[in-house]
């Protein structure tokens, strides 16, 4: 999003910020989980506008193609196997969610005060993080994590594999 | 020869036999059985040949010192004077008479023997170190194998008497493990462990008064409870009544003694202050108390080891005294005691065991006429009670003897008092002997299946140096008090008295 | 220009709501499902801080990324594993069902 | 052989004795008591030449033997351990040589066909030996050390029938009353060496003189004499004597002449120059001896056991002793141990004899046993002429002296001494009085029982034994050169005081023409106040009916009060039983049950108090805490009522509870275990931000 | 670039070795057994490698891959540590997955031990994040490896949904961090005392710092944050819990040396504080309630959380001898704490372990008793055993700094600690198999060699590290 547009910028931020509340709200309070996912969806969507918004254009579409898109396929297919169907949500309520509810939010108090003491203004990438960018990145600097991450995801594969793959016999 | 190590070879001797006894297989009971009778032997053997090169008011001989876990301060520090020589024998002559006197042991033989010889090697290693983390590190290997020894072989509650001698035990010494890291912090610039160093130390005014009186109740806790000093000696009694004799004799003849060795060579000489300061009239009441409670406990038990447990509590009690004394007679008295009451309440317990052995109880309302039926046994039975009972000619009355004179040349309102736990301790005594061994046999149906049968030789070859002991120290007790008398003292003379 | 604070408080915000849906939840795909949103609000928030700190690295973004992918390959494990346990017989999936081990 | 070896082996040959007999007790069955009687001739013979010694040497200043060795060393200073023959040690040692001798040859017949005959004569070698050894101790220490062994065998010997369960608690009684004489004596002999450095008698002696402290010293010496009281037999501690007679008889006439009741008076008359320094500690031995001499005799008075009357003959008479060593009398004391112990074995022998025929030991129902028992009867009469102090017996001579040393009174002061004197001389009436009429009921009288005479190697010992009692007077007759004085105390000098030998002759006679007036009456003797009404009826010589009434009435009155006020079992209620109640009760809890519920009361009261507050004030969402504590309470009170039989170790039990309910929290489910780790942390975390906050 | 590889050479390797090990697995799945050689293979080549890169130190110590991991001693160390756990872990569970997973358990297994290095030989919270993931994603699929129990699948699925709540919370803290701090590499001393923080960043670091200490305690198990620890212990395979129970905990300890250490250098009370009453609440909780448990395993877990209190007291103390203390107290708790799950292993197999399995194991086993009793013994700290020496030397350190009441609730929790410890060995050594039937008519406990093997490895470090390795403490 362009700088140069400081209201547009504003307007853009309270959209996207009410759609990443609400449809996280609506994913937590659906009684039907397959609607619930698609909340989900859609807040993720949202986050990814977010992340848009901030510069990072390279990582929302990431936030769109791996969480919006490819995760939360997962789910959906994970909440059709196993046939959860729609439920009463209170039912669906742990018996400690008062308490939750009261820890969440002095918890919240607190941390929203410290982060409203956090006042600096976004600051301009004094280069535009590209995709270019970011691989450079990737393979210089942050190879180590990176070539980690390969074998994370590689652990995972394997272990969601094997974990799986019973099914067949 | 004067290189040789003697007192790490001691040590070594009874790991030697452990590790042997581990791998003689269990099937081969004779083999571990003379293994065991073997290495006890030969560690008792070289004690008597530390014996003869011990020279008496020599002060700390045969000491070796060499750096051990330099970043913890920690030493390999060996040492052996007037204070710790008798102990050290009692450390390897009870277990030799331990394992000739359990020769018939058939259950897990290889087990028993090997604990006991692992005892052994806390037992003599406590009485040696003069580090006070080797001190500690013996102190606890102790309670292992003596927790096993109730834990396996013991009697119906050995489970609830195990765990609890481990735990009392352990919070003690837990408690005295911070007293010790407390010298350490509060001692000299280069921090050390060593005993001795830390004596002068303490000696010399290190420690201030009020730091003197903390250091110096944790390190009571800890040995207070192994003496155990009342309130501390509930495990006693629940120990010594489920264990199985050898583990009683071993507890009440040495374990009991570490509690107030580490009085004596810790507590007492590093932290005077804290002794004139109040700890010594505390430890004079609680001795005084021992001695009559223990008594007046004794006196209506009705279980026979029962009552020797407590007669335990009340002899302490005169060591407790002595010690609290701090005057020469009163250290000698102490240390005197505990040596003869290792000896003596070893030899109550071996008959004690005896006599369960043959009739299967303890319990005095069902044993009738001993001297009828096993005379021998009741011979010794009467002279081990009376040298119990601190009868003057056997060894029991010159310990406490010695500490009541200690205990009246310094607190003489408050040992007035343990003047009444000598008749008590008559009391019971003769009122067991009466009740068991002066009376007439009555037909028990409970015991009709018994079948008594007189001292075996194997259990008189562990009873008669024990008497002879018993006899010899009444009799003529001066060549202990020359070994004795050097050390206490000197700490007599650290404690101003 | 649009305080980071307010971008850290949205983060923030919808951390809270997933982990308060993370506390009450009792089926065990929604609580899969808020900790996909926490980790989203997390990213946010990296990516915020990145802008903050202005650092050429960009090392936000990169922050975002690492767990964006590890976030992922956790959630492939979590549902494997909720399979698994669907498959054991535990129809609703719920967190209820977990209740062999306990004390 | 020197000396000193000649003195070691008068105790050692009885107990190498024991010794042998011990280990050897099956393989000589009855051949033992020839051993003994071999091992305690050759102590005798070492014990005449010691005296012969000594006799040549009497008057002087060094005793006749001194040694010493080291027997521990304390603090650098010496206890030792030796042999001390003097005058004193060397006439008491022969008298002991010459009664044991006696009773273990008595004893081989009385003995005969016993089960345990070679342990008897072992234990009795053994006391022995201890007495001997007592004697001849060179210092404090070593006379205690002998002085408990002494009591040990005399446990061993009043319990040798141990099937009786009279024996049974009669030595337990014996040893735990003479113990807690032993406590004094002990506490005695720690202060001595406290203060003195030294228990060896003649340095000791040097220490008190050269550094008199009349008060410490009073003390001492009284905390001693407490261990001679329950030794002799002194009151209060007199009641074990009595009951003592379960014993076999020869055990009595050993243990109630030679040796033990006299190593009380033997060990004051041993330490005398601690309580001449002492001073005030005399007149106490003085009031107590002679009180114990009056009531013994008192008691003696309406008691029917013969073995018993001579019990309480013995410690009336030991009284004397004390008595007399309370004013000074050393000499006389001495010397009346000596008398008395051979008349009294005499005595006791007599008695066994007689209970040995006629088989019982009530007098009442004895009677004209002279016929039968000639033997026994002539020799029972000297023995009762040489108590009730007719002369020219030895007991004439010996109670005279006493006599003298209290009229004298030199250490108490002329009135109490007037009081003492006055007591002394009716203690010697009623002893001559009941002797007699003992004398007469069994010997005189009409025949009640078929008895026979002793064997001759009972009735033996009987007859040397009233030879000595004839002659033992001249030991020291109180006119001339007395030979015990001379031994004993050479610098002292008693006069010779006529008229108190004639008083003392008339109160004798007194007594035993009362007893003789009574037994004439044919109405036979009078041992308790039922028999007053013999007098009330008017019957018999009006004399004696006044006197009946004035003086024998409130004396047998005094005397069945004072048997019947049972001193034995006033103790038992006020000592014994508290302390048996005391012990039962402390078996019963312990201290584990005081752990239990002081640890337990205090903290339930608290997890109450905070369970109340969870359970009213909190939200029920806060159930888990809540729950936790109220449960945690509820299991305290389960403690509590449990902790009472003592089965649960309180710390242990708490610990394992506070575990159970901790598992609580161990809920199992997932969003419990989220919502703690943030909850509980982050509170975790912000306390210890407050807690800090103040710091950097 | 070149010397970089040749530094991490050890954990090339055995990232090339995982990884061929799943293509032999793939190309001859008939040959699952020597799957096993390759895995214990390339551990102990890592040993090796790790070795002989130690010798060369001079010339490769120092960080490297753009400064993301750090070669040093601290390294080294946990590279020989973690590969000798290692290789024992793959000798006990020799046996037990010899079936058709035995490719995928080994190739997770080594992946997770990198995962470890990587926390070890991190420079940086993303660094430390990314190793604590490789670590525990395998690991969620390990404990609930036996997938056809339904104790290990609930398990594995507690084990992952607190272990992704808790990475989410840290992550969240390390991104509140990296605002406050600009940074997230703690080559620099990243905490520094608040004090010195501008007002606005504080807060943030504050709740940055807890969120950290929120993933990195759950790893670690202190209380609060261990409550996953007991069941996941008591469902999951018993190898793999073996494993998780130490060297994760052993590697964030070694971690967090390195990132509080210099905080606290500089007195940062808070967080000094919060760390001190992590280490008494987790003593005092873990010993108490282990007391009244059954399951050995769960017992075993609540004795970690007792440990990892214990191993706090080092890092609140702060400071080299703490440090030094705690280092050896981590080589003993991982021999100890391996070998008392191997015995478990070896008694119970992979099923519920109960105290009663143990039910004269002394006569039934005499040997795997023996060992047991050791472990048992060594973690109640009695000396001679290295347990003793690891407390002696945590608590003496704790003295040293001041810190009076931690040692002295330590010394008073290990108290408690042996009522349980004991009650393994009474179990063991009493129970009514004490005494009666003689020993030949008892069912023995078989336990495949290897086993044997590592417990007899164990065992013996355990007598050793005491007797003799404490002079090289």
């Amino acid at each position: 999003m362009p700088d140069s547009v400081p209201g547009g910028a504003y307007v853009v931020f309270f959209l996207l910020a009410a759609g990443a509340v609400g449809f996280s709200l609506a994913m937590l309070f659906s009684r039907n989980f397959v609607h619930s996912a698609a909340y989900l969806a859609a807040a993720l969507l949202a986050f990814a506008g977010l992340n848009a918004l901030l510069g990072a254009t390279f990582l929302a579409m990431l936030q769109v193609f791996i969480y919006a898109g490819a995760v939360t396929v997962v789910v959906v297919f994970v909440v059709m196997m196993t046939r959860v169907g729609v439920a009463d949500w209170r039912a669906l309520l742990q018996p400690q969610s008062k308490l939750a509810a009261a820890v969440v939010v002095v918890f919240g108090i607190g941390l929203l005060n410290a982060l409203a003491g956090f006042v600096p203004a976004l600051a301009s990438p004094k280069a535009p993080v590209t995709t270019r960018t970011i691989a450079e990145l990737l393979l210089k600097e942050y190879a180590a994590p990176f070539e980690i991450s390969s074998l994370i995801l590689l652990a995972a594969l394997i272990g969601a594999i094997y974990l799986a793959k019973e099914a067949r016999q | 020869m004067s290189n040789v190590p003697y007192l790490s070879v001691l040590i070594a001797l009874p790991v030697a036999v452990c590790l042997a006894l581990l791998v003689i297989p269990a099937a081969q009971e004779r083999l571990v059985r003379l293994t065991a009778l073997a290495g006890t032997g030969v560690i008792f053997a070289w004690n008597v040949l530390i014996l003869t090169l011990y020279r008496p008011g020599g002060g700390m001989q045969l000491e070796e010192n060499h750096a051990w876990v330099p970043v913890i301060g920690m030493r390999y520090h060996l040492g052996i004077d007037g204070l710790s020589l008798p102990l050290v024998l009692l450390a390897t002559m009870l277990p030799l008479l331990c394992v000739i006197f359990s020769w018939r042991q058939d259950a897990q033989p290889k087990t028993f023997f090997f604990l006991i010889v692992l005892l052994q090697v806390g037992m003599i290693g406590v009485f040696l170190a003069l580090d006070y983390v080797l001190f500690y590190v013996f102190w606890e290997i102790v309670l292992v194998p003596m927790f096993f020894l109730i834990n396996i072989w013991g009697g119906d509650r050995r489970r609830y008497a195990a765990v609890k001698f481990f735990i009392f035990t352990l919070v003690g010494s837990v408690v005295m493990l911070l007293g010790i890291l407390l010298l350490w912090f509060y001692g000299p610039k280069e921090r050390t462990f060593d005993i001795l160093t830390l004596m002068r130390y303490g000696q010399a005014g290190g420690y201030a008064s009020q730091l003197q009186m903390w250091i110096f109740a944790a390190l009571f806790l800890g040995f207070a409870v192994k003496v155990p000093i009342f309130p501390f000696h509930t495990w006693l009694p629940d120990a010594h009544v489920e264990a199985p004799t050898v583990g009683s004799v071993l507890l009440a003849g040495v374990l009991l003694k570490m509690g107030g060795y580490g009085f004596l060579r810790m507590a007492l000489p590093t932290l005077p202050e804290a002794f004139k300061g109040g700890w010594g009239t505390a430890l004079a009441v609680l001795g005084v108390v021992n001695i009559v409670y223990g008594a007046a406990l004794a006196l209506t038990q009705k279980d026979l080891k029962k009552m020797v447990a407590y007669s335990s509590i009340g002899h302490m009690g005169f060591v407790v005294l002595g010690i609290a004394a701090g005057t020469a007679a009163g250290v000698d008295g102490a240390a005197l005691q505990m040596f003869t009451h290792g000896i003596i309440t070893g030899m109550l317990f071996f008959l004690v065991g005896m006599i369960y052995e043959r009739y299967h109880t303890k319990e005095l309302a069902k044993l009738r006429g001993l001297m009828t039926e096993v005379p021998t046994l009741s011979v010794v039975l009467v002279f081990a009670s009376f040298a119990s009972l601190g009868l003057p000619g056997l060894a029991g009355f010159v310990g406490e003897f010695l500490s009541l004179m200690g205990g009246f040349e310094r607190y003489p309102y408050i040992a007035m008092f343990a003047v009444i736990g000598i008749v008590l301790t008559a009391a019971y005594f003769l009122r067991m002997l009466q009740q068991i061994v002066f009376s007439p046999r009555t037909p028990d149906v409970a015991l009709a299946c018994a079948q008594p049968y007189d001292a075996r030789p194997n259990e008189m070859v562990a009873l008669i140096p024990l008497m002879s002991f018993a006899l010899f120290l009444g009799v003529y007790p001066h060549p202990f008090l020359q070994i004795l008398d050097p050390a206490a003292s000197a700490i007599a003379k650290a404690l101003g008295g | 220009m649009i305080p980071a604070s307010w971008f850290l408080a949205l983060g923030a915000i919808v951390f809270l709501i997933a982990l308060f849906g993370f506390l009450t939840r009792r089926s065990l795909i929604q609580s899969l499902m808020c900790l996909e949103l926490m980790l989203s609000s997390v990213n946010l928030t990296f990516v915020t801080f990145g802008r903050t700190v202005g650092d050429p690295a960009a090392s936000g973004v990169t922050f975002a990324l690492f767990a964006m992918v590890v976030g992922a390959a956790e959630i492939g494990v979590g549902l494997a594993l909720v399979l698994v346990f669907f498959r054991e017989g535990h129809a609703n999936v719920t967190s209820d069902d977990l209740d062999i081990l306990k004390g | 052989m020197p000396l000193w070896l000649t003195a070691v082996l008068v105790p050692a040959m009885p107990a190498a004795c024991f010794v042998v007999l011990t280990v050897l007790r099956r393989r000589l069955g009855e051949r033992a008591g020839y051993v003994a009687i071999g091992a305690l001739a050759v102590s005798l013979t070492a014990c005449v030449a010691l005296f012969a010694r000594a006799l040549g040497l009497a008057g002087a200043d060094e005793p006749l033997v001194h040694v010493s060795m080291p027997w521990a060393v304390v603090g650098g200073r010496v206890l030792d351990f030796g042999v001390l023959i003097d005058g004193l040690s060397a006439s008491v040692m022969l008298m002991i040589g010459i009664v044991a001798t006696m009773v273990v040859v008595y004893a081989v017949g009385y003995m005969h066909g016993d089960e345990r005959f070679a342990w008897f004569f072992a234990v009795i070698s053994l006391f022995t030996a201890s007495m001997f050894g007592l004697v001849s101790a060179s210092n404090l220490l070593q006379i205690m050390v002998f002085w408990e062994v002494m009591g040990v065998c005399s446990y061993l010997l009043i319990g040798f029938w141990y099937e009786r369960p009279e024996a049974r608690s009669a030595s337990i009684k014996a040893f735990l009353t003479t113990r807690v004489g032993d406590m004094g004596f002990l506490t005695g002999v720690i202060l001595l060496f406290v203060r003195y450095h030294t228990l060896d008698l003649p340095a000791l002696f040097r220490a008190a003189e050269e550094a008199p402290d009349r008060l410490f010293l009073t003390v001492a010496c009284l905390l001693l004499f407490v261990g001679a009281v329950g030794k002799s037999a002194q009151f209060p501690l007199y009641f074990w004597l009595p009951h003592a007679m379960a014993g076999p008889t020869p055990v009595s006439g050993l243990l109630h002449s030679a040796t033990m009741v006299a190593a009380g008076v033997f060990l004051v008359a041993r330490t005398y120059p601690l309580f001449e320094a002492a001073h005030y500690a005399l007149p106490f031995l003085a009031a107590a001896g002679l009180f114990t001499a009056t009531f013994g005799a008192l008691l003696a008075l309406t008691e029917t056991d013969i073995k018993r009357t001579l019990a309480y003959s013995t410690m009336s008479q030991l009284g004397y002793m004390m008595g007399a060593l309370g004013v000074g009398g050393l000499v006389a004391a001495v010397f009346h141990l000596i008398t008395h112990a051979f008349f009294k074995s005499l005595l006791f022998l007599g008695a066994g004899s007689v209970i040995h025929g006629s088989g019982t030991q009530d007098v009442r129902e004895m009677g004209g046993l002279a016929k039968t028992m000639p033997r026994t009867a002539a020799t029972f009469l000297v023995a009762t002429c040489a108590i009730a102090g007719l002369p020219p017996l030895a007991g004439f001579f010996s109670k005279d002296a006493i006599l003298v040393a209290l009229w004298g009174g030199k250490e108490v002061g002329q009135p109490l001494a007037l009081l003492l004197f006055v007591g002394g001389l009716l203690t010697a009436v009623l002893t001559a009085f009941y002797m007699f009429r003992l004398y007469f009921t069994v010997f005189l009288g009409e025949e009640k029982s078929h008895a026979h005479e002793s064997p001759p190697i009972m009735t033996a010992p009987l007859v040397a034994l009233s030879v000595l009692t004839l002659f033992a007077g001249a030991a020291n007759l109180p006119w001339g050169h007395p030979v015990l004085a001379g031994l004993v105390a050479p610098k002292e000098h008693e006069e010779f005081v006529w008229w108190l030998m004639a008083m003392s002759i008339v109160a004798a006679s007194g007594g035993v023409y009362v007893a003789w007036s009574q037994h004439k009456t044919r109405l036979g003797a009078v041992y308790g106040l039922e028999r007053y009404v013999v007098y009330e009826r008017g019957q018999g010589h009006y004399l004696e009916r006044m006197y009946g009434f004035a003086f024998i009435k409130p004396v047998f009155a005094l005397s069945e009060f004072l048997r019947n006020l049972d001193f034995d079992r006033l103790i038992a209620a006020l000592v014994v039983d508290p302390v048996f109640r005391v012990s039962d009760a402390l078996r019963g809890a312990d201290i584990d049950a005081v752990y239990t519920s002081v640890f337990v009361n205090g903290t339930t009261k608290a997890a109450e108090s905070l369970a109340a507050f969870d359970g009213g004030v909190v939200d029920r969402g806060f159930g888990i805490v809540g729950r936790a504590w109220l449960t945690l309470a509820r299991s305290f009170e389960r403690i509590d009522l449990r902790g009472v039989d003592r089965t649960v170790d309180g710390v242990g039990e708490t610990v394992q509870r506070l575990g159970r309910e901790l598992r609580r929290w161990q809920t199992g489910f997932v969003a419990n275990y989220a919502l703690l780790m943030l909850g509980l942390g982050a509170l975790i975390f912000y306390l210890a931000y407050w807690f800090t906050r103040g710091q950097s | 670039m070149t010397s970089s590889l040749i530094a991490f050479s050890p954990e090339i390797l055995l990232t090339a070795c995982a990884l061929g090990l799943i293509c032999f697995d793939v190309l001859l799945p008939e040959r699952k057994a020597t799957v096993r050689w390759i895995a214990l293979g390339s551990v102990l080549a890592a040993i090796a490698a790790s070795g002989w890169v130690a010798m060369n130190a001079a010339a490769l110590y120092g960080t490297h891959f753009e400064g993301a991991l750090v070669l040093d001693a601290h390294t080294t160390f946990a590279r020989l540590l973690f590969g000798t756990a290692g290789a024992l872990v793959i000798l006990a569970s020799w046996d037990f997955y010899a079936d058709r997973s035995v490719a995928e358990y080994f190739a997770l297994f080594l992946f997770s031990l990198l995962g470890e290095i990587v926390i070890v030989a991190g420079t940086s919270l993303l660094m430390l994040f990314i190793g604590i993931e490789l670590l525990a994603i395998p690991t969620y699929a390990l404990v609930a490896l036996l997938k056809q129990q339904e104790m290990a699948v609930e398990a594995g699925l507690k084990y992952f949904l607190l272990g992704m709540f808790a990475s989410v919370v840290m992550l969240y803290g390390v991104s509140l961090l990296y605002g406050a701090l600009h940074t997230v590499s703690y080559l620099q001393p990243l905490f520094v005392a608040p004090g010195t923080l501008t007002p606005a960043v504080r807060g943030l670091v504050l709740f940055g710092f807890f969120f950290l200490m929120m993933g990195v305690g759950f790893k670690i198990t202190a209380f609060p944050f261990h409550f996953w620890s007991p069941d996941v212990y008591a469902g999951g395979s018993t190898p793999v819990i073996a494993y998780v129970s130490t060297i994760p905990k052993v590697a964030i300890m070694l971690a967090l040396f390195r990132i509080l250490g210099p905080a606290f250098a500089s007195e940062w009370a808070a967080g000094r504080a919060f760390i001190a009453a992590l280490a008494v609440l987790s003593m005092v909780y873990g010993n108490v309630v282990a007391l009244m448990q059954d399951d050995v395993r769960r017992m075993l877990a609540y004795s970690g959380v007792a440990n990892t209190g214990y191993m706090l007291v080092a890092l609140a103390a702060g400071g080299e001898d703490s440090y030094a203390a705690l280092l050896f107290f981590l080589v003993v708790y991982t021999f100890t704490n391996l070998g008392a799950f191997f015995v478990v292993l070896a008694v119970s197999g992979q099923e519920r372990a109960t105290l009663d399995d143990f039910g004269g194991l002394g006569r039934r086993g005499p040997s795997l008793a023996f060992a047991m009793a050791i472990f048992m013994f060594s973690l109640a700290g009695t000396p001679p055993l290295a347990g003793f020496f690891g407390k002696f030397a945590l608590f003496r350190a704790a003295v040293v700094h001041g810190y009076w009441y931690l040692a002295l609730i330590a010394l008073l929790t290990t108290v408690v600690s042996v009522g349980y410890y004991l009650k393994v060995a009474q179990e063991m050594y009493g129970g009514d198999y004490a005494l009666s039937a003689p020993g030949a008519q008892l069912a023995r406990v078989a336990a495949p060699p290897t086993l044997r093997l590592a417990i007899a490895l164990t065992a013996v470090a355990t007598v050793l590290l005491g007797v003799v390795g404490v002079r090289f403490m």
